[in-house]
């Protein structure tokens, strides 16, 4: 059994190697950013916003067919934005169970954890403990 | 005239800004926030606390009587620098915040009530907002407000109409931290008493840039925080008149303000100013923030302003550039801070990334939300400068955002 | 069995202990006025003012990531400290004075009305009394007090007669600055408790002294100084239950305390802590309390007290032979405190001759001046002690205070 | 003309000259303070009354036939009374005029200066300052 989630980590960690300074590395994440798809409009509902001191975060998720969770995600700030793709990208289609319990290892690999205090402007802990409710409600509900 | 800043031979002077940050040399351009300490100020602190702290006040021994003389001597020195009349008319506080609602929970709660305006202008910091809200509820008061201009000025217009309405006080910032306006205070203070009504103005933001004569101004309270004028956390100074200081009913209530504590008989206040100084207070801080302004004056008010407008005007010819800025806030006679917005880019977005070059601006609304509103804004990347900072210093801040939205943009 | 203190060892941290007054070696007897720092907590102070002060919150650049992380930090060591269940039932505030004035007038304004008493004890500090009669004087409650009885500790037949009369809140004190006692606050909260009053606990003289473990004593609010245990000047801490925090309205209004601010749709409020903490904070403050509460931690609480009670013990046996002498409390229980007066001296005189001979002693009313009146004298010399003081130390104090009575009566 | 007021300074200057430490200095403030004649209870009112913080301070003055001030002290604190006593002996007699205008620089030649900060408990500022409102009081009188 390959398991996703650590191939997918190892696969960002790998990624983000060879940068040299942060320039480089937001450089990245704001390409990310980029590339994941908006969400709708419609969607932008307080009840899915994730609140950090500045800059906004969406966060949807829905069960697909096969039980897996799947994860949509916008911000207002790109850079959060390319946060919130990294988290999708390594979460996306994992089974709550899976979800509920990941040990996020790459955010720390990768240098993201300031990132994660408690006291961070951009709302990238929140967003993470929101996805992991999502995989512990989720499973509930089986 | 005053005599031109050295900013290099005073950076000496902060140890702070010697490090890196992000693998890059720190640039600070956040002095509206808190500013650095000159180490005059740091040193002076750690010496009290090494050699001759004790509680003040009453004690016999001569440690108390040291630390008491240094921690009144203190607030003499506040006394000249804001040019009072007299010592007693510098109360200390925890900060500006806590000095605002000394004023709201004793003198607002005493005269403000139903039906009575309180005027404010869609400038104000929270801290110069929200307390009088908080009144106004309770009381069933009104908070109205004079309106910005799109320059970032007060309507002057508007505020004459507003005066006219008989407010019972006007609260309003000396210099705005958002947009570095420099309201005419003295101008502003004068229409309001000659209509009767009392005023308070917030000299966050002046304290550290010019200078300040409360007798000349003629408002009837001036409050300030240390940490904001080179000085130490923790620790602010509302002034006021003293027959209005005496007027007032204490708020905080504990040790040091009272004359006599009875059970039975009821308990009577001290005079002034320990009357609204209850409890052991921030007798460091005092301390520092005596050095600190005594470390101001030494390089001139005049001087500071004079450096930080010629910076912030390098920094506006640097940015506009950029296609797609916007300046919030351009008022002529605009004090060190430089607020705009970019078109398509986020603040925290170019904040985050001036950060990760070294560069610590602020972002957000600066506590200005109303303000924000009325520009139809959420926030803006906001650099404001020190006495300490260099045109060099302005040159890495415009690179590094012409950089910034470049990558936000492709 | 906690490992016995060596204080020459720790002497060695204490800058101030080295000085000399009046041409004779400090010996600093004044720990209940307030404490001296160790070195550790003077230098967090500065290195955080030298290398990484920042304004805390919302800022995105690294300084106020690291400021804010480091102030978030030390309310997780007050948290762990006092036991407390959550980091955000611990609230900053400017001292232990500030932290009840805040109770007063939120919860208290909420809760206490016409007709309610609130009852405290004969021995309460100024800081736990005029709060409250401020209080009752607004809304027509009325202060009620348990009595001292002759040895200073509380008549426990009266705590129960006037518990049952039903007031609204009980405040105390853990340890009596003036007398020492040590009161059995998890008693006295069980009882209140039982029959459905609130309970806050002046914890000041306590948690320099012992553990201290809100959750066991079950009160609803734990209020105390940094100041007087081991920290810096201008921080204090108020701990309160979540729901009752939670249920309290705001007091202080201004930044951080927020959440949205609209001059049109009224303002709304952050969640704890920061609810209660408007403005910029005494950051480097708190910072260095958290700092002063580990270094206590590393020598241990039952350490602390064991030492100074050895330390008080000696000094009554000395001084006990001045004839006329009256020791004011002798409890049982009593913290490192002694207080006395001396038939046909006046404490200022004792206190004086003191300080000449080096020996810092506070004489007065202490901020008691309920409990004089009950002893029917205006004032005591005190001598109060810390983890620093020396056996070699008291014999000075007791030899010196005997030449001083002495001199006094010749 | 005898400089009163300059012979009883440099009296007392000398007086003190030869004390080691201030335990010396006080024994003899002591001793002034005992030989210093004790007002009369109904004297102790409240508009006779200096506040120090911590020790209460009893000042009386009249003129005499002379038109000179007589003064008369007491204090609870026996180190207090033993400063008042010093003031007296410096002041007592004098014209209104020289209490007023009196530049009383024996107070720091001895080393009180410390006792006049505005912050000691001990009120002998206020007592200084008392004194010379008499002066100014009775010369207006005149
Ligand atoms: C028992 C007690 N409560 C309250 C206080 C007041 O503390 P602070 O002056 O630091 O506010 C003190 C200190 O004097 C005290 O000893
Ligand atoms: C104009 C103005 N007023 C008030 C404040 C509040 O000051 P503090 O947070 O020090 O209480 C600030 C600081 O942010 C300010 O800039």
């Amino acid at each position: 059994m390959i398991d996703l989630l650590q191939q997918r980590q190892l696969e960002v960690a790998k990624e983000f190697e060879f940068f040299e300074d942060w320039m480089e590395r937001y450089e990245h994440i704001i390409e990310l950013g980029k590339e994941l798809a908006p969400i709708f409009e419609a969607d932008k509902l307080d009840e899915n916003l994730i609140r950090g001191c500045q800059s906004r975060v969406w966060l949807l998720a829905v069960k697909d067919d096969e039980g897996n969770v799947q994860f949509r995600a916008d911000s207002d700030a790109i850079i959060t934005k390319g946060l919130a793709a990294l988290m999708v990208r390594v979460l996306n289609g994992l089974t709550p169970k899976e979800i509920a319990q990941a040990n996020l290892w790459f955010i720390e690999k990768i240098g993201l954890d300031a990132h994660l205090s408690p006291t961070r402007a951009n709302g990238l802990r929140s967003m993470v403990q929101q996805m992991k409710h999502y995989g512990i409600a989720f499973q509930a509900k089986v | 005239m005053s005599k031109a800043i050295d900013p290099a031979a005073l950076r000496a002077q902060f140890p702070i800004l010697n490090r890196e940050v992000n693998g890059k040399p720190l640039v600070y351009l956040d002095h509206a926030a808190s500013s650095q300490k000159p180490i005059a100020v740091i040193e002076a602190q750690r010496e009290y606390l090494m050699h001759y702290h004790a509680n003040v006040h009453r004690g016999v021994h001569a440690l108390s009587q040291q630390a008491t003389d240094a921690f009144e001597n203190a607030r003499t020195i506040v006394q000249r620098h804001i040019h009072a009349a007299e010592s007693c008319e510098v109360i200390w506080t925890a900060g500006a915040t806590d000095a605002i609602n000394l004023v709201m929970q004793t003198w607002g709660r005493d005269q403000i009530s139903r039906g009575d305006t309180i005027l404010l202008t869609r400038m104000e910091h929270h801290a110069n907002i929200v307390p009088w809200q908080m009144l106004a509820d309770e009381v069933g008061a009104s908070v109205d407000v004079v309106e910005v201009k799109d320059d970032g000025n007060l309507d002057d217009e508007q505020l004459r109409q507003k005066l006219a309405l008989g407010p019972k006080l006007f609260a309003f910032t000396h210099v705005s931290n958002t947009l570095g306006t420099v309201n005419d205070a003295k101008e502003l203070t004068r229409q309001a008493k000659a209509a009767g009504i009392a005023v308070l103005i917030d000299g966050c933001q002046a304290v550290p840039h010019m200078e300040v004569d409360v007798q000349d101004l003629d408002c009837d309270f001036y409050i300030f925080s240390g940490h904001k004028a080179y000085g130490p956390t923790g620790i602010g100074v509302l002034y006021g008149k003293r027959e209005l200081l005496e007027s007032m009913r204490p708020w905080r209530g504990g040790g040091e303000m009272i004359d006599v504590v009875s059970l039975e008989d009821g308990t009577t206040y001290a005079g002034l100013p320990h009357k609204f100084e209850a409890g052991t207070p921030h007798i460091s801080g005092a301390i520092a923030l005596g050095v600190a302004l005594n470390w101001l004056n030494g390089i001139g008010a005049e001087a500071i302003m004079d450096h930080e407008t010629t910076l912030a005007a390098h920094a506006r010819n640097g940015l506009r550039s950029i296609e797609g800025i916007r300046f919030i806030g351009s008022s002529a006679s605009a004090a060190g801070v430089v607020s705009f917005v970019v078109d398509g880019t986020h603040p925290y977005d170019i904040g985050t990334l001036l950060d990760s070059q070294g560069v610590a601006v602020r972002t957000g609304h600066h506590c200005t939300q109303p303000l924000m509103e009325r520009y139809g804004i959420s926030g803006t990347v906001r650099a404001s400068f020190g006495a300490y900072n260099t045109l060099h210093e302005v040159d890495t801040f415009v690179a590094g955002t012409i950089r910034a939205v470049r990558m936000l943009r492709d």
